[in-house]
This record gives structure tokens, C-alpha cells and sequence, in this order.
């Protein structure tokens, strides 16, 4: 294993992070805490880590209705978000977006999308500006299965290879678009949708962080040297509903559980460095213990912290009107 | 005579159109559910299980799922009725027009015209809207005045069960093209309804309640608040009439106008953004064709000019109710 | 050859009307006879014809901008057509249309399209009318390769092969999509996307009716089949601008003297019919002093037609309102 | 100051702005031309010929040529704008807002708001609009109502040469998303206009003339038909006041409010469609704010509830005129 101690210990942190604010959020949603439309990124979180690791703040990503784990892989203060679930005053976003439309500019994370597909033609304008300007930029669009079939996504497939932007697209395949299955709704293939376009694609294991760092390293380094975008197509899983109070009926008996055993990203992580040796078991234990705090303490922030005045209903439409 | 809700209504009155014409079917993303999954068939009926129970009734090919495709499968049930078929597609929210208005204003509602008189296009489009489920900016429009603004469209907002089923059947019998708008908090509310299939005409306003001192126009959920501003308005002896016009587009243009003629005061209730809006068409509608029996200002009621926030206390804020009504109602009367 | 006299007469006969028509149109805009954008079909021929020589009236076609072949093709009245060109009171479309819009759905043609792309969609619903009702039909979708490039198209290509249609997507590259090179705008490869959304793509010298007969053929005949949708990547080229009145400045010096001159369907089709010997010239030369014929009376009915009363301009909006 | 045509005054300020901001760059179907073709480079400019020469000045990293893909490239334009850059836009007929509008209402308009104000989209989506081009239904509609019923959006409509280049600077040089409103017939209009850079504020109504009898609001190329038929009202003794808003999203409501309360008369020209539209909107501030000086309707001049045909009569009898003008500003004043 080729990665620093440090590397390693990020990368898990940031699992961690993600693993553990979804839960809660599962958790505070069913005990009627957190009120509207929750997707929770639960069990993909090697994606969302494995790609942002090689990202900078300068680079940009767009996201989806599922982007608590990429907000917190691009760097996004996790209180800041929970508090922004919560609908607090003093939310990320104010309390004006919630869930579906956590964003944080300065942190290169143009937002969670209530849109499916509505995040590639803004990835395009992302890497237009990095091409642009000439800042060495790189922007990340990631989509899921059922937004792979958007003529939003396939547009913009098209558009970035004509224009040769510094971007990338990672199709999540999660298996399901709410309660259809991806082998159902998407003709063909992924892979070959990318090449057909006129760039590369691959697939990848989106349970091994690992293989989605090599791929998307590849794929980053690739636009940052001004070749043009690429494709990585991650097959992956989700631990719980399409959205909070989805009964996944759709679903096979012992489907979660099996994925929760076998397929768990935490896990495979886990060991994996613990083979290497380059980090052992308590290493990532105090890492998860960190983490629970910090969770805690969001949690606990959000419930305390202010509520909207009503006045700000109006405020945030225009710069000036 | 029974009990249904508004979910319940809209079902049966598909299920009724789809036993008594073959040409009836029914598309969107999960309307059935479980499309090539593992697990249950049928698993959701649609996101808030609407369509629950037609695809164990008609079967895959007529309750169809479909891809995240909303411009190629809005566009196939626009294409279907040109050719023969009777659509019922659903745009889960109408927030997501953005990505399929084209097939459903510039095609559908415009072949007739086009193609001089010579298409009929008997599609239906059903959509969720409106505020109050904490659905945020991108998931909690109103946005009929868009719809209503395109000739050749026609755009229907039922406001209670009862309402909604007689509403649907005749949406799947008109020869044109038909918006749907169902409020998505209303799902639930129970009435009587009719066990067989009826009829509600587009273009027919039902006059809620019959008042001498002001008349209320109010749309869909707006109904319903506008019928508590009215009983609380009685108490202090103030009578409005409210019509609830049902069809924006065809408009009963002649039953607004009646009541204003009576009333002399007019207050428009719109849960749409309010520029453009349905607020103004009906005002503009009675500044045009009553104003020398208007008495006072017209007043309207909607949200601000702002999108639709996520924070609870926000969006209750922005979701107009029946204290603005009643504050409209005394304003126009002052 | 195994095309039939009666066969290749006809299919003379279409391309030649078309060719005549668009001549024509094209004398009378530059003569102010004929408002509007209109954009002329003019050295395309083979592939409406050989397209719709594989279809009947039960089978579905919907054309774009550039339709005046493609109605032709599919059995519309040139005369009506071209007193709708005029905005005759008696034109196919009552004048209300006009060349972008014409259509006659008694003879399966569902319409010019004034919206790029807006077709494979409505394509998509006719497949699926004559799936649903079991009457045996086709649908096929004519888009430019600028159109390849619109979403709608690229979404119609996945639905039909997901719902398993039998349609077929003709894309008609012309080279331009206005002034835009196609080698420019469309990334990766026509026949590789028909592919990478799992249909068969091929590619088929569209200056050759038969090379588009056959390749239709099979992908008519696989679609009535109910084996789904397919793909035909037509080259080929436009004799005139993009519209009329398009100077041309973008193309290279003498291109369409070369084009006219080398790459004219008629007159390969007139070749290989005389050398096979299945034809003469002087059926050839008859069909077009027919066809002439027919195109002076359209253009004299379009000019003596009467025009529209001015109360019909508010009906035809809906069936009942 | 010299003569300059509608079209080159917006070309002018685009030019001026982009040798003044490097962060404005400009995108749309052929807006240079000839994108990888064999002959001349900057082969149109656009359809109309408005962004000709800026590619020859800018080169292609600032004017991009596009290929067909209104969802991608004005999606890009939002994301570009979110990210630092200053685009101008070309959505080439609005009526094409049916494959794109998602990016334009739901993501840059909303941008802002969903992120709590911490979100700056300095985008402008330059659009042709309006009938009269013998283009038919999907090239002629007018479409302003659709944008200004979204939160978020700006929309402009220059009425003039003059009016176009310093709205256009404007445009560019604010901070929100603008929409901006061309209008296909009045690209070879001609009036003097200053050679050098200048703004015009948005929500700053032009009084374009001034009269005590009535007050007439238009926009765009209806403010034309309404100098004309003012001139004609003139020579009858009837002295209109003619008010241009300019802008219809901020739109300047004291400007409008205050002439009504002189003048007590509203007429409001609007080439929409009618329903749900400008006129229904300025009917609704008026008889909601200056009833009380209202002597008489609220008259409005719109084109009727059909899509635009193409045949030239019927075209002609769609679009309001001067004759339309002048008959509504009796009838309010009857
Ligand atoms: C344009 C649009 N259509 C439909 C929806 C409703 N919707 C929200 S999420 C979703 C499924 C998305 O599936 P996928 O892209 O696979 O993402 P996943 O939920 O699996 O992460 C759908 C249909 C939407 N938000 N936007
Ligand atoms: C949605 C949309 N975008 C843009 C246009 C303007 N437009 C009309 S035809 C055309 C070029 C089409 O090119 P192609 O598809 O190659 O067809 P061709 O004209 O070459 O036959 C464009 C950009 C349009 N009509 N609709
Ligand atoms: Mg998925
Ligand atoms: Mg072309």
C-alpha cells in the first residue's frame, strides 16, 4: 500500500463522517426530528471520499438529491449541515435549502440538486471556468443510475468532450432509482455510453475505496492536464430507503443485510490498511470515537440553535432588486 | 356513497377510465414500482401511491414505469395520444417541468392549431404541487399561471376528493390536453364520493358558498382556507361567496364576474408566486369587465415573490392562510 | 437488382417531386413569394425515400425543421403542402402551420418539427401506441446531427430500447447544423452511441437510395419484428443554406458544385438503375416531366388559393373550451 | 453619438463589457459560426447577426460556439456564472425554453436563495422573442410572462436602440440572473446612440411620454405601436401618458401608480399571450393599489388566447397595433 498514515487516517475520517451523520440523521428523521425529503448516502461513502481525495478546494463538484456524502467529502462543516437539516437560522444554507440543497461555494460544492441530472450542465460551467480563467481546476459531477438516463447528464456527456473540459462524471449505481432497478432503466451500458462520447469510462467497485481513488485519479489528473473528461461508472449500494420512510419493498429479503455484511466500505477499508499494517484497529476505532463526538456535539448544536425570523423569508432573493 | 380521499379519488377514477376504454393507460417513474427489482411489484403506486393497485389490475403494459426520462416519456404520452392512445403521465412534481415543458406547450398544445384543426391530442398530465411538505425550493411550486398562460392547454386544480374524481374522468375523456394539478398535502382528506364514475365540465366554477358582502376566487388547497376565513368572516357578519373556479384554463369567466357584479368586492387567494400569477388574471379579469360595480380595491392573497424555503417556520410564513384571507377580505371592504 | 420496375418508379418518382418541390421553393422565396424561415431538403432525397419506401400508412414518421422531404416521402400531397408553404386558407394545415409545421396524420406523418429534437419523444409515443394496440406498426424518428446532440433525442434512444419499441432513429448528417460543423459537434460516434445504448447503429451513404433502402429495411423489419429499436447514421448533403437565405460563408469554396456534381442521389440512382437495365433514361426523363408538371399546378393552386378569414385565426385552439 | 441599430447597440455593449471584464464571455448556437467547418470563421454571428465580430476581437475562448444542447450549454452558463464567470448567454428563440428551463428557474434563479445568500449568478440569457417574422408557432411566442412569474429572475425588454445598450450594460454588469428580452422585427430600428459605456437602472420605468387623460403601459415593440397610437389619440384631444417599464422583473410599480392616480385611465399593451400575463399582472397593481383613482376599466390590449399562426393575414390580425391601442384607451375613458 502505497498511501501515508495521514492519507489513510483522512480518508477513513471522512467515511466515518459520512457513515455516521447518515445514521443519525436515519435516527433523529424516525424520531421525527428532522422534517421533508431525507436520501441518506449511506453505504457509498468509498465514492464520495475516493474521488473528493483527489480534489482541492479550488476543484468543484456538483452533487444530487443524496449529498450529505459528498458535502462532507468536499469539506463541508458537518454541524453546519446538520443544522441546515434541522432548518436552523444558522444552517449552511441558512435554513432555506435543507437536505436537498446544501451547498457550500467556498468549499468548491456547488450543491445538492433536487433535480435529477440537473448537476452535469453546472459541472460544465464549473470546468468552463477553470478552462477559462485558467485556475488549473477541476469540476466532478456525480450522478446516480436513474440520472445516467436524464437528457441533462447525456447533454452534457457531449458538450464536455466538444469543448474538452477539465471534468468528470461519476455515475453512482446504486442499483435503484427510488424503486427501479438500473439493470431495468439503463440501456446498454455506462462504460460504453462514455466511449461512445467520445471518452474514457470504466467501472469500479464502489465498495473498495481504493479502486475508486485510482479511478478517479486518473480521471483528474487527466482533465487538470487539459485531455478532457472521463467517465467512472461505481457500482455501490445504499443501507437504507430512497428516501426517509421508504419501506424498500422493491427489495430482496436479506438484500440490506448482506450488503451491510459483506459489501460495507467501512469495513473492506478497515481491512485492507489493517492488512497492509499501515494503520492497526485502534488507529481507526479512536477515529470512529472522534467522529461520534463530533456527531453528537452537531446534533446537540442543532437542536439548540436559532430558528428563522420570519422576516428572512424575503431576504436572499437577489443580490439587490 | 362512501368515503375517499383525495388519493383514493384519483385512483378510482382512473381505474373506472381504464376498465371502460382500452386505450387508457398510465405512465411515470414507479407509477407501479419495482420495475426489474427483486423484491414486491406494485412497490410504491408512485411516490405518494397514487397509482397503487392499477398495475395489478391492467398489467406492465398498461401502467407503465419508466426511465428518469421525463422529456422522451412526457413526449411518448404526447406522441401516444396523437396516435391513438389516451394517456395519463405523471410529472412527479411540477417543479420538474424544466426538463419537458417543451413536448407538453410547444408540441401537445400546439398540434391542434399547427396542424390546422387536423390532431387530436387526448393526454393527460398528472403533477404534485404546493407548499407545506417541507420539500424545499426545487420540489414545492405552485406554477399552474405557466400552464394556464399556453393556448392550448387546458389546466385543472381540484380542491377536495369529490371534486378531484369528477375532475379526472372528464381530464381522460376531453379530446385535448389536460394539466392535472394535485396538492400534495391534500392526499389525505376524506369525502363522500360517488362509488361510479362522474363527470366534473371544465370551464363550470362550483360556488362554494353564497355571500352578499364580498366574493373570494380561491384555487385548490386555497378552498379550503378560504372556507375557514369565510365561516370566522360570518361570525363577525361579514357573507363572501367563494368560487372555486376548478379549470383555470377554460376559466368561468361569466360565474367570477356574476358574483362581483353582486358583491362589488373581489379577493383573489393564489398559492402561485404572484407575478403573472392567477391572482392577477382574475384581477385583471374583473378590473376589464366589472369595475363599475367594484365597490373597493380588488385584493389578492399569495405567497412573496421568493422561492419556496426549507426552514418549517419559513415556509409556514410564505403558504398564504386564512388570517390573510380574512385581513384581505376586511381591506377590500374598508 | 431485384427491385422491381414499379418499385424504382416510385421511389424516382418521390425523390424527384421532393427535389423538384425544394427547387421550386427555393425560386419562389428568392422571388418574395413565400414568407418565413424555410429550410429546403434539396440533395437528400435518398434517405426520406429510402426510409419511407419500407413504411405504410399505419406507420409513424415525425420530421424536423428541414420535414418538406419527409412528408413527401410519406405520402402528404404536394400540392396542399405547398399551398401551406404559401399560408393558403387550404393548405394541409389550413395555413396555420406553415413549412415548419406541416402534417397529416391520416398519412402517418405527425409533423415538421419546429423544436431540434423535438421528435424522437413523440416517435417514442407512437411506437408505443402500436405496441399497445397490437396494429403491427413502425415508428421512425428523423433528426438532423445537430439534433443528435439534444437530449430528447439521446433520452428517446434509451427509452425506446428500454420499453423495447419498434421505432427507428434516422440521423440525417448533413455535415451542418446551421453554420456547426457536425465532425465538430457531435463527440464519439453515431453508431457507437446507438451501440452503447444497446441498439444496432450502422452507417449508410445517403447519397445511395438503396445503401438507406436496405439498411431500413432491416431495421424496419426488426422493429415490426418486436425486437426494438435501431439506429441509421445517414451521410449525406444539403444543396442549399441552412435556411433560405443562409449565404453559405462557412462552407469551403465549390463544395456544393462537387457535391451536386458527384454525390447527387438522382442522379446515382439513375445510374445504377440504367446500368442494371432495369430502367432508361427515358422513364427517368418522363417521371421528371410528370413530376414537373405537378410542381408548376402546386405552385399556380398556392398562388390562386384563397387566404384565410381573419376570424380563423381563433379556432383550431382546442376541440372544446 | 451616431446612429446605431438595435442590433448593434446590444452588440456594442457586449463588446464594451467584454473589453472591459475578462470574466464576460459569450455562448450559443453559432454565435461565432463556422465551428469546424471548411469555410469562414465567425460565418453568422448568431441567426440575426447580433454577436457578429466579437469572435474576431474575443477569439473562441470568449465566444463559444455550441452544439445543440440548450440544457447543457445555458446549464454550463449558470455553472460558469456560480463559479466566476460573467456569461452572456444566447437561448437563440425563447421559445426554445422548453428543453432548458430547469437550469434557468430552478438553478439560477434559485440558487441564491437556496444557499442562504451565499450564492452570486451573474448570468445573462440573451433570447429572441415576439411575432411578426412569419415564423409560426414555435418561433414567434413572447414568453416574458413565464420568466417574471419566477423568483429569482430578472427580465428586461428594451424597447429601443438606445434603450437596448444601456440595459444590456446593466444586465451584464448585475449580479443576479437576468433575462434579456430581443425582439426579432426591431433588430434594424435605428436611433442615435452614445458610443461609450452606459447603464440604465433596472425598475426604473421610462416615461416615454407624458399626458393627463390616461396612462398606457407597454413594452418592447408595443411601446412603438403605443407612440403611434398616442400621436393619433393626440390629434382627437386625448393626451396619454406612456410608460415603458423596461423591466418587468423588479418592475417599477410607483412609476405606474403614480401616473394612474393622475390620470385615473390604465391601458396595458402586452404582445403575450393573455392569460396569466403582463397585462393581467399591471391590471392587478392598479386595481389593487390605485383603486381609488380609477374612473373607469382597466383596459388591456393583448393578442388572443391561440398560438401564433403562420399564414401572414392571420399573423397580422394576432398582433396588437396602434388601431388596438387606441380603441382600448376609449373604451377605458367611456
Ligand atoms: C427531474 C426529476 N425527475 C424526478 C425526480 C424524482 N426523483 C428524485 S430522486 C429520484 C431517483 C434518482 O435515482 P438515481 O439517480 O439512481 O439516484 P439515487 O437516488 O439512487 O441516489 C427520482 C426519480 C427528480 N427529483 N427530478
Ligand atoms: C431546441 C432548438 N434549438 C435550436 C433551434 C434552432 N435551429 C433550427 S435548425 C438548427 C440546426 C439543426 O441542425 P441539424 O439537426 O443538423 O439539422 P439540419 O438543419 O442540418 O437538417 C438549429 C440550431 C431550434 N429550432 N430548436
Ligand atoms: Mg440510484
Ligand atoms: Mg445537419
Amino acid at each position: 500500500m502505497q498511501h501515508s498514515r495521514e492519507f489513510l487516517t483522512t480518508a477513513y475520517r471522512t467515511m466515518t463522517t459520512i457513515r455516521k451523520f447518515e445514521d443519525r440523521v436515519h435516527d433523529e428523521f424516525a424520531a421525527g426530528k428532522i422534517p421533508g425529503f431525507v436520501h441518506l448516502y449511506a453505504g457509498e461513502e468509498a465514492s464520495a471520499a475516493g474521488v473528493c481525495m483527489n480534489l482541492n478546494d479550488g476543484d468543484y463538484i456538483a452533487s444530487t438529491h443524496r449529498g450529505h456524502g459528498h458535502c462532507i467529502a468536499k469539506g463541508c462543516d458537518p454541524t453546519a449541515m446538520m443544522k441546515e437539516i434541522y432548518g436552523a437560522a444558522d444552517g449552511l444554507c441558512g435554513g432555506k435549502g435543507g437536505s436537498m440543497h446544501i451547498a457550500d461555494l467556498s468549499k468548491g460544492m456547488m450543491g445538492a440538486n433536487g433535480i435529477v441530472g440537473g448537476g452535469p450542465p453546472l459541472v460544465c460551467g464549473a470546468a468552463l471556468t477553470a478552462k477559462t480563467l485558467d485556475t488549473g481546476g477541476v469540476a466532478v459531477a456525480f450522478v446516480g443510475d436513474g440520472a445516467s438516463n436524464q437528457g441533462t447528464t447525456l447533454e452534457s456527456f457531449n458538450l464536455a468532450n466538444v469543448w474538452n473540459l477539465p471534468a468528470v462524471f461519476v455515475v453512482e449505481d446504486n442499483g435503484y432509482a427510488e424503486t427501479t432497478a438500473s439493470s431495468w432503466a439503463v440501456a446498454g451500458s455506462q462504460v460504453e455510453r462514455a466511449k461512445a462520447f467520445g471518452m474514457p469510462g470504466v467501472q469500479v467497485d464502489g465498495f473498495d475505496f481504493f479502486a475508486v481513488f485510482d479511478a478517479a485519479k486518473e480521471a483528474v489528473e487527466r482533465a487538470r492536464e487539459g485531455k478532457g473528461p472521463s467517465l467512472i461508472h461505481v457500482k455501490l449500494a445504499r443501507h437504507y430507503g430512497h428516501f426517509e420512510g421508504d419501506a424498500m419493498a422493491y427489495r430482496a429479503d436479506g438484500e440490506i443485510e448482506a450488503i451491510r455484511k459483506d459489501s460495507d466500505p467501512l469495513k473492506i477499508f478497515r481491512q485492507k490498511v489493517c492488512a497492509a499494517a499501515v494503520l492497526e484497529d485502534k488507529d481507526l476505532d479512536s477515529i470512529e470515537a472522534e467522529v461520534a463526538a463530533v456527531i453528537d456535539q452537531a446534533v446537540a448544536a442543532s437542536e439548540a440553535a436559532p430558528r428563522n425570523d420570519p422576516e428572512s423569508l424575503l431576504t436572499d432573493v437577489y443580490t439587490a432588486y | 356513497m362512501t368515503k375517499k380521499t383525495f388519493r383514493q379519488a384519483i385512483n378510482e377514477a382512473i381505474a373506472q377510465e381504464m376498465r371502460r376504454d382500452h386505450r387508457v393507460i398510465v405512465m411515470g417513474e414507479d407509477n407501479a414500482g419495482g420495475m426489474g427489482a427483486p423484491g414486491e411489484d406494485d412497490a410504491w403506486g408512485g411516490v405518494l401511491g397514487v397509482t397503487k393497485g392499477l398495475m395489478p389490475e391492467f398489467g406492465r403494459g398498461r401502467v407503465l414505469d419508466t426511465p428518469i426520462t421525463e422529456s422522451a416519456f412526457i413526449g411518448a404520452a404526447v406522441g401516444a395520444a396523437a396516435t391513438g392512445l389516451r394517456p395519463v403521465a405523471e410529472l412527479m412534481f411540477v417543479d420538474f417541468l424544466g426538463v419537458c415543458f417543451d413536448q407538453i406547450y410547444n408540441q401537445a398544445g400546439k398540434f391542434r392549431y399547427m396542424f390546422g384543426g387536423k390532431a387530436v391530442t387526448p393526454l393527460v398530465v398528472r403533477t404534485m404541487f404546493g407548499a407545506g411538505f417541507r420539500a424545499a425550493s426545487q420540489h414545492s411550486q405552485t406554477l399552474y399561471p405557466i400552464f394556464t398562460h399556453c393556448p392550448g392547454l387546458k389546466v385543472v386544480i381540484p380542491s377536495s376528493p369529490y371534486e378531484a374524481k369528477g375532475l379526472m374522468t372528464q381530464a381522460i375523456r376531453d379530446d385535448d390536453p389536460v394539466i392535472f394539478f394535485e396538492h400534495k398535502v391534500m392526499y389525505d382528506d376524506e369525502e363522500e364520493v360517488p362509488d361510479e364514475a362522474y363527470t366534473i365540465p371544465f370551464g363550470e366554477a362550483n360556488i362554494v358558498r353564497e355571500g352578499k358582502d364580498a366574493t373570494i376566487v380561491a384555487f385548490g388547497r386555497m378552498v379550503q382556507f378560504a372556507k375557514q376565513a369565510a365561516d370566522e368572516l360570518a361570525k363577525e357578519g361579514i357573507e363572501t361567496t367563494i368560487i372555486d373556479p376548478r379549470t383555470t384554463s377554460p376559466l368561468d369567466e361569466e360565474s367570477i364576474l356574476e358574483s362581483v357584479e353582486e358583491t362589488g368586492h373581489l379577493v383573489v387567494v393564489d398559492e402561485s408566486s404572484p407575478r403573472c400569477s392567477m391572482a392577477a388574471d382574475i384581477s385583471r379579469l374583473a378590473a376589464e369587465n366589472a369595475f363599475a360595480a367594484l365597490k373597493g380595491p380588488i385584493k389578492t392573497v399569495t405567497p412573496p415573490h421568493t422561492p419556496v424555503p426549507f426552514a418549517p417556520e419559513l415556509e409556514d410564513a410564505y403558504i398564504p392562510g386564512p388570517a390573510d384571507i380574512k385581513a384581505a377580505v376586511r381591506a377590500a371592504m374598508a
